[in-house]
């Protein structure tokens, strides 16, 4: 009976999923395909916490269907156009499809064998065996702070690449105009629950879903939140604390990583008797960079005012090829 | 479990060809980024539908690992090629 | 830089935060570096004060609090089952007008309390704000709507100590 | 006896999330269907909060629940607002 029912649960969600996915990429209006978007990853998030990934569930939930949508509607003001239509010819777009199924059906077969001759073993049951020398108790975080903490470095250089990019490209979109007041009423309240619970997630993830990517995410929700509500409120940051905050994430972690080299030989090998400590504090450092690279993702560009002091002569030469732009 | 994990790798699986098969048709920046997104949470789908060990198991933490840093970088990705687009435009009409 | 006032508000911000805090990490010790970290981060993230704000000082009614909850909980269940029935009937019944109501409330705490719970009674829904003027969305035009609002407007008076 | 009150309580809630639902799609145009989502929504989640606690019996877990629920409200309420305001302004042309 609770088997069937489980069933039926799986396939509306599964049916679900797909069809937001479909009109998501066929509607023929941005605005439309942005929303069903932002609907399909609050779907997902409730298919992770379906599948038994919470941390995944958590995560989805902020950035799916928070961060990437209000990145995507702030993007929308920038395009010419508001339709979205293609102009491949017919024989393109049948060639496409035949391409598309074949592709589809040769995955298919793929998985089906592969999940059909796996013989059960898992890398889980490895991650239990070291899980008690790794310095926390949820595995997720032990997977991504100890084991593999090499990955999570390199991720973080590459959202640091990313939001470089995006500073180096543009200036900060413009403002919004006239905000409700309602709003702004309700941001002074909720921003510092926010943080705090950005806090928690950073916290529980020693032993518990959570960890910095969901805290990070949920303390950048909590920044563009404020930005929405008080445009001009990043004129008040330090931006000298920002680029600091920017790249704090990586800077502990090689450092953490270059002391174990000279304790234990080997780069990120941790001490097990520190090794909680030593997550705590770069994921610590971690949460406030990718908070600051994902506001700074958000805002399209550098904040008003970031070459100040820094080189006169080349941020005059950027301001003019702005006004250049303007004309 | 190895029917659940058959029906959400199935839809992972048209989640990614939908997305791909709408990337290779839009011409347009926008259309393609969100079609990127879904073919992209079509590979996250997979990832975890394998990882599923049954309703009283938590996920195979391997991959729920490899696909959170996949979420993060996948939003990061996402600003860059806005971006880059804006900045395309923005030369467009100079 | 800080002034005694603004010191005095955030003082009173961290405890109520440590207390969210230790609601959600069921009061462990050792969490409490992360707390403190955060606290200031919530702190130093505070936006400007909107000069309007300044003056209020919240004394809170506590039967008046009772009342407005009483009253509340009341009426969201008459506005769910109403909106039930609506959409449930036939054809769905919708009259909608719009209707502009003068709002007397001065405390912003106040007005913004009102105007979020307009939008979950019954029938109404609050579209747009021009200072005191409240631009309402009813579904009905046969309600007697603002009779409803006027009560609603009194209640939440009551929990700030403004009469009306 | 508190179970089968509870699991009634949240049947009674998702009645009322699937009347809101319904509402999203029956109703002409966007300021009756945000009637319908908040109402709908905001008593249906006051009867699943209220199933949770009769379940769970720690009231640390409890003060959670209810946090979320007064959070979940405040935030229909004001994301109404702003949409109905958006709608409004969109249709008099001036932004």
């Amino acid at each position: 009976m609770i088997e069937i029912l489980w069933f039926i649960f799986d396939i509306m969600l599964v049916l679900l999923l797909l069809a937001l996915a479909w009109t998501t990429c066929s509607t023929q209006d941005v605005m439309r395909a942005v929303t069903l978007f932002i609907a399909m990853g609050l779907l997902l998030a409730v298919i992770w916490a379906r599948l038994k990934a919470p941390d995944l569930a958590l995560a989805e939930a902020v950035i799916g269907a928070g961060i990437s949508g209000a990145l995507l509607l702030s993007a929308i003001k920038d395009y010419p156009s508001n339709l979205m239509v293609s102009h491949r010819s017919p024989v393109m777009r049948g060639m496409i499809n035949i391409f598309t199924i074949a592709l589809t059906i040769l995955m298919s077969w793929a998985v089906w064998h592969g999940i059909e001759m796996s013989d059960g073993k898992r890398l889980s049951e490895q991650v239990a065996s070291q899980l008690s020398i790794s310095g926390v108790s949820n595995p997720v975080t032990a997977v991504l702070l100890n084991f593999r903490a090499y990955d999570t470095l390199l991720e973080l250089a590459v959202v640091l690449t990313a939001v470089l990019t995006v500073l180096i490209l543009n200036e900060k979109r413009a403002d919004h105009k006239v905000i409700s007041p309602l709003l702004q009423g309700m941001t002074r309240w909720l921003v510092p629950l926010l943080v705090i619970t950005s806090g928690y997630l950073l916290w529980v993830g020693a032993h518990a879903p959570g960890g910095a990517f969901q805290a990070g995410a949920m303390l950048a929700a909590a920044m563009i939140l404020l930005q929405l509500a008080y445009p001009s409120i990043h004129q008040g940051f330090n931006l000298y604390l920002l680029r600091l905050l920017l790249v704090i994430g990586i800077l502990i972690f090689v450092l953490v990583g270059l002391w174990m080299m000279l304790l234990n030989d080997d780069f990120l090998a941790y001490s097990p008797a520190w090794a909680g400590s030593l997550i705590l504090i770069i994921e610590t450092a971690a949460t406030l960079s990718i908070a600051t690279a994902l506001t700074l993702a958000y805002l399209g560009g550098r904040p008003t005012g970031w070459e100040n002091g820094l080189k006169k002569s080349a941020s005059h030469k950027d301001s003019h090829t702005d006004n250049g732009r303007v004309k | 479990m190895i029917s659940e994990q058959l029906l959400y790798s199935l839809a992972g699986i048209g989640l990614f060809a939908i997305g791909l098969r709408a990337t290779l048709l839009h011409h347009m920046l926008l259309p393609r980024l969100l079609a990127l997104n879904v073919c992209g949470a079509g590979v996250f789908l997979i990832f975890i539908a394998i990882a599923y060990a049954g309703v009283e198991n938590m996920a195979d933490p391997v991959p729920q690992a490899l696909v959170l840093t996949g979420i993060v970088v996948a939003v990061s990705a996402t600003a860059m090629a806005l971006a880059l687009g804006r900045r395309l435009e923005a030369l467009k009409d100079e | 830089m800080m002034t005694m006032k603004s010191l005095r508000s955030s003082a009173k911000l961290s405890l109520a935060l440590l207390a969210f805090w230790l609601i959600l990490t069921a009061g462990d010790p050792a969490s409490l570096i992360i707390a403190a970290l955060f606290i200031v981060l919530a702190i130093l993230l505070k936006p400007p004060v909107d000069h309007s704000t300044r003056k209020t000082r919240l004394n809170l009614n506590f039967s008046g609090v009772l009342q407005f909850a009483w009253f509340f909980m009341l009426e969201s269940l008459r506005g769910g089952i109403d909106v039930s029935r609506r959409v449930l009937s036939v054809r769905p019944r919708v009259d909608a007008v719009f209707y502009d109501y003068s709002m007397r409330l001065q405390r912003p705490y106040a007005q913004q309390l009102f105007i979020s719970s307009i939008s979950l009674l019954p029938g109404t829904l609050c579209a747009d704000l021009d200072n005191q003027q409240l631009h309402i969305h009813t579904l009905d035009r046969h309600m007697d709507t603002p009779e409803g609002i006027r009560q609603l407007e009194s209640l939440v008076g009551k929990i700030f100590g403004e009469a009306l | 006896m508190i179970d089968i009150m509870a699991i009634l309580l949240i049947f009674f809630g998702l009645f009322f999330f699937l009347s809101g639902s319904i509402g999203l799609l029956r109703l002409p145009d966007v300021f009756s269907r945000l009637h319908a989502l908040a109402k709908a929504d905001n008593i249906g989640l006051a009867f699943v909060t209220l199933g949770v606690i009769m379940l769970e019996p720690n009231i640390l877990n409890d003060i959670k629940v209810v946090i979320i629920w007064l959070l979940v409200m405040a935030a229909s309420a004001i994301s109404s607002h702003l949409i109905a305001r958006r709608a409004l302004r969109e249709h008099r042309g001036d932004d």
